[in-house]
């Protein structure tokens, strides 16, 4: 019986893992599930009598999951969050480039309220303008950037000041 | 059958580089690859009998760098270039400085791209020569008269579009005579107020457009012919996501009509070689050239599977001077074919796109299943090109039960590392609009722009699933002599071997 | 389409309970994988949609045990039974019992399958409905002039054999009357001589024989179909290990005749499903009933590659009380198919059968190319049952390309740990009599038999692929926390770990 | 530069092998040969100007290879012989079965002298019958098993005296 801590959205989860003769059971909670392991990285599991498919692999310390095409990145709370500069696990008050590339446009002005997707900035990247969106409402307090330059993932394009209910 | 050519330069990457050396493989052509920084150790480059290196990351600098190119040809003896699509498939530059090198270029004539890369002077061709535009206004003109003729011509619905237009302002579709100059007038004065242009001018509305696209082949015996249809109505961002053959909007006289004017298009710009005859097909069974594309396609594939056909082999055996294959001579279609495009996207974020080391990698397999991949486990898909890794082709007996097996087949297609739209493929596919081949172009905006994936229903099965790659971590300890560790890539295990390192244990 | 069944059980293991499941999925239907201690950790395992244990590694004890199947079928629910082939496919007390418990036995009727599991019955069954049998005499006899009737009636060349015989002892062959009479007398010696008993008989004499076999397909409505043929001349010990489609040797003519026969012979022993009629052919176009098989082929897949048909697909639909899907009342052949077989068995060691765990394993891919296997890297290749691990089957446009893909593709197809017959299958392919379409059954003792590889030729290239194998070892001190490296299979990590053991670092 | 052994059909052979930027090279002799990765356990080489295909890789002290189809074994000369049952690489004196299962008929008699390929036994495994030839000239000096046994890979079922020659 193994304890493992793992993040899923926002929310800390513990989880205990034990071995069986043929399957994997894993507790969360007063919840069992048992996967059947299927071949290098992939399981089966019965969910409501319909067989589940799944592929899961650890990389980097973030876990990679494919369930029935539902794609899912956790992380263990353990992981530094900060040295993740896009910003996918926190800091919503920061509005960052999803990848290297070209700010097209910035579709804010600075002390705008914006809504959670509200769109933010334009990048262009990979041949394609990529429209950035809001994950939060609050309130424009810094524009970075500028249509034409080149941004990186680590260097926040917009910062936010978040609502207090967030 | 002598060798068509001593050796084939392939002037692209990913996954169609690779299908391009399997087409030489089949012909027993070496083939040579050619590879920038980014793509040292890419799928296409291990593919090739050799390769050579073309410079830094930056398309420019690389895969577009036609000198670059032709000197890996005649450095490696190569005979032959094949520039798959996209990059230098349509740039007839690369076609000139070919035959200026005594290399053959498979693909068609110089002139011939150019004459189908200029939009204006292929659709005067094409009225010429009798193929349907949409018709329409040829210039704009206040004259309300001029409206009316020119609606009469076309044949109602009509749409009114500002000249200066954009986001539906001073849009207005018309659907009887009678309201026809109302509809003008307003147009006019809302394209003055959005865009200080009162501009407008008038062309056929399209009532639930498909695309429907013909490939053609020609060889240089004067030998002309159509290999059906492919519909590609399924599009983001005006970017084709699924094909299918045949067409559910065709019926045999449809298609023999249409497949006669893509030949005729063909013949009209002197055409050699694969290419695309574009057609937009209203709800009433007209249709409209829109264009030709003078390259072998993405979606090629679903015309193979239907008529048993290899069109990359025909390309080169055509540039090779040979007559077409007698099988293209008595074509048939059968069963349904599917394709889904594999792109390192986020089906579940506006298709932002999403990149990364593939960390998990294993392909569907069965009867009528084809992957068409340019990735391997361990890849890196980086931001310096088209974020397309695969294509997934399924094929079956009857459109119904292809449908399924391509759900089977995505849900058996596992990419982990980056993203990819699977989940918003199968969502299309499951739906009745689709099922029931109501595939027009705005299918997307109208059938997915309320989807949500609630990742809620998965938080137990993702934690016990994450739970189970856990424990299943490399053990060190293991590792010590245990071949059954699947050894790292070449590079990977050399990247930490020393010089003076002694090996023997 | 509403669901066929609720849940098919398949009652096999390896490559054919893959392909039946394969099907199902297609279908929508849930499958349940039965396994043996031996099958634990097996492909055909992971790919159900669940799993029942049937005892130890011995057929008789697990996958020849009716009762432990019928048992497993009904605990899981499933309401149909797929046998595959070999097992329990051709055992009319599986299709009984699957009858008495309430059970879809997919595949023909109990009574079907005895009659055509009894030689001497069916071919009397056969006679009678006007189908070819190999003519010759009934009963041995002393007589000359009995002899020269039966020889008369078969027409020359027949063949001398003795009936006690064996080694070629005792037979001759005899191309004209006036040799008839020397030859019996000359063979009787021999086998007078060899044996103890000097009894001959005599039957027409095959020259040049082929292996030729049709698909047949029937419904419960009445309709019979032969879905062409599939040309098995290439075998060692009696196995088929090269098949293909459509075979040299047919004209459309002779096809058609072929055709209505097997379809007679289906039709004769009131037939429902999918099954086989093999004949013999000679050089002259002549040909003899040989058997009907009473279940899926090996080699089915050429057929479904040169006919766009998914056979297993029909088994299920036509158990299920369909109508034949109408496909098959519109078939064409298209292009030419071959499969290889890839046994776990040394090609250079007189086919040897080889054990041990699979190392590396790598198939090939590309247009037209299917790969069905049984295999999985780190599959454990064991005595207990068949050596096939997969089959390799090629499709393409003319039967010279298939040939030239089939060596691309089975020289692409990588693996390593135990021995096959890869590169047997290459030469056999690149033989000149093979690429003549002079297959006959003869083919490997007549062209094979004094092939020799020398390795001293590869010796070193194979010191170099070594050598860099061993500086591509794991390196332990950089497989800490370096994910690149592969997972092991779940079995392996889960092995080495320990209750208690913390898993985080 | 690393030093490496091998034994190829009975020899001892020496290779050096070295890291270039694209590729390993291998020296045996004066001979190099230059090995392209193309993948996992992948390799191409240019053989007088023709690829060739290869898949390589070490297993328990065991190299399987596959040269264009053509699979060979390698073992390093410090690997165990005698541990090998089977005589793969060795132990010519020594008949063993192929795999464990059941001898059908054994086809020598004690004292006959056999030749390199003499059929000496058939054992059957797999649901096959598989004969077993003699690999080196020599004297029957021992049947251990009869037909009807059962024969594992371990034991020998017929030993011979080599002829000096060996």
């Amino acid at each position: 019986m193994s304890n493992l801590e793992f993040l899923f959205e926002g929310e800390v989860v513990d989880t205990k893992v034990e071995r069986r003769s043929q399957t994997i059971a894993v507790s969360i909670g007063d919840q069992e599930m048992v996967l059947l392991p299927a071949g290098d990285n992939l399981y089966s599991a019965q969910i409501d009598g319909r067989k589940v498919s799944i592929a899961a692999v650890r990389h980097k310390d973030k876990y990679y999951l494919d369930i029935d095409s539902v794609l899912l990145e956790l992380t263990e709370p353990s992981a530094e969050m900060t040295s993740s500069g896009t910003g996918e696990e926190g800091e919503w008050d920061k509005i960052f480039a999803p990848m290297p590339g070209k700010v097209v446009k910035v579709l804010v002005e600075m002390g705008q309220e914006v809504q959670e997707k509200t769109p933010m900035v334009i990048v262009e990247a990979m041949k394609m303008e990529n429209q950035v969106n809001a994950r939060a409402k609050g309130k424009v307090i810094a524009i970075n950037f500028q249509a034409g330059d080149q941004v990186d993932t680590e260097s926040p394009i917009i910062e936010l000041e978040l609502e207090a209910s967030e | 059958m002598g060798k068509l050519f001593n050796k084939v330069l392939v002037a692209n990457r990913s996954e169609i580089a690779v299908r391009v050396m399997n087409a030489c493989r089949v012909l027993g052509i070496p083939s040579v690859a050619v590879y920038s920084d980014a793509d040292t150790h890419s799928k296409h480059r291990y593919y090739a009998d050799e390769s050579v290196h073309i410079g830094p990351p930056p398309p420019r600098e690389s895969y577009l760098d036609i000198d670059k190119i032709i000197a890996a040809a005649t450095e490696t003896g190569a005979d032959a270039i094949h520039p798959g699509y996209g990059f230098l498939a349509e740039n007839p530059l690369l076609a000139k400085k070919c035959s200026d090198a005594g290399i053959t270029f498979i693909g068609p004539t110089p002139d011939a791209i150019r004459l189908l890369g200029n939009k204006v002077e292929s659709r005067l061709t094409m009225a010429d020569a009798g193929v349907p535009l949409i018709p329409g206004m040829k210039d704009s003109s206040g004259d309300i008269e001029a409206f009316q003729a020119a609606a009469d011509t076309a044949g109602y619905p009509v749409i009114i579009k500002a000249a200066a237009g954009g986001g539906g302002k001073g849009m207005r579709v018309v659907h009887n005579p009678e309201e026809l100059a109302a509809a003008v007038e307003a147009a006019q004065r809302e394209a003055g107020n959005a865009f200080g242009d009162d501009t407008v001018y008038l062309e056929k509305y399209i009532v639930n457009p498909r695309h429907i696209e013909f490939q053609v082949l020609a060889d240089t015996h004067g030998n002309t012919v159509h290999v059906f249809e492919r519909e590609c109505s399924i599009q983001r961002r005006h970017q084709k996501i699924i094909e299918e053959s045949p067409s559910v909007a065709l019926d045999p006289e449809l298609r023999e009509r249409m497949g006669a004017s893509a030949v005729k298009v063909a013949e009209a710009s002197g055409y050699v070689n694969a290419g695309t005859v574009e057609f937009l097909l209203d709800e009433t069974g007209n249709y409209y050239f829109l264009e030709m594309n003078t390259r072998i396609q993405v979606e090629h594939p679903v015309t193979e599977m239907v008529t048993g056909t290899d069109l990359v082999v025909e390309q080169i055996r055509i540039a090779a001077g040979e007559k077409l294959s007698d099988a293209f001579f008595h074509l048939t279609q059968r069963g349904h074919a599917i394709e889904c495009r594999i792109y390192a996207e986020d089906g579940e974020n506006n298709f932002m796109p999403s990149t990364g080391e593939i960390v998990h990698y294993s392909e569907p397999v069965g009867p009528g299943i084809r992957v068409d991949s340019g990735v391997l486990h361990g890849s890196q898909v980086t931001i310096d090109y088209d974020p397309v890794m695969a294509k997934l082709i399924v094929h079956a007996p009857t459109r119904e039960m292809c449908i399924d097996k391509m759900i089977t087949a995505l849900n058996n297609y596992k990419i982990l590392g980056v993203r990819t739209s699977k989940k918003f493929m199968i969502d299309c596919m499951n739906h009745a609009a689709f099922r029931d081949g109501k595939t027009y172009t705005n299918f997307i905006e109208v059938n997915m722009a309320d989807r949500d994936i609630s990742l809620d229903a998965y938080r137990d099965i993702a934690l016990a699933a994450a739970s189970a790659a856990a424990v299943n971590r490399p053990q060190v300890a293991s590792a010590v002599g245990d071949a059954k560790q699947r050894q790292p890539s070449p590079w990977e295990a050399i990247g930490a071997w020393q010089i003076g390192d002694v090996i023997h244990e």
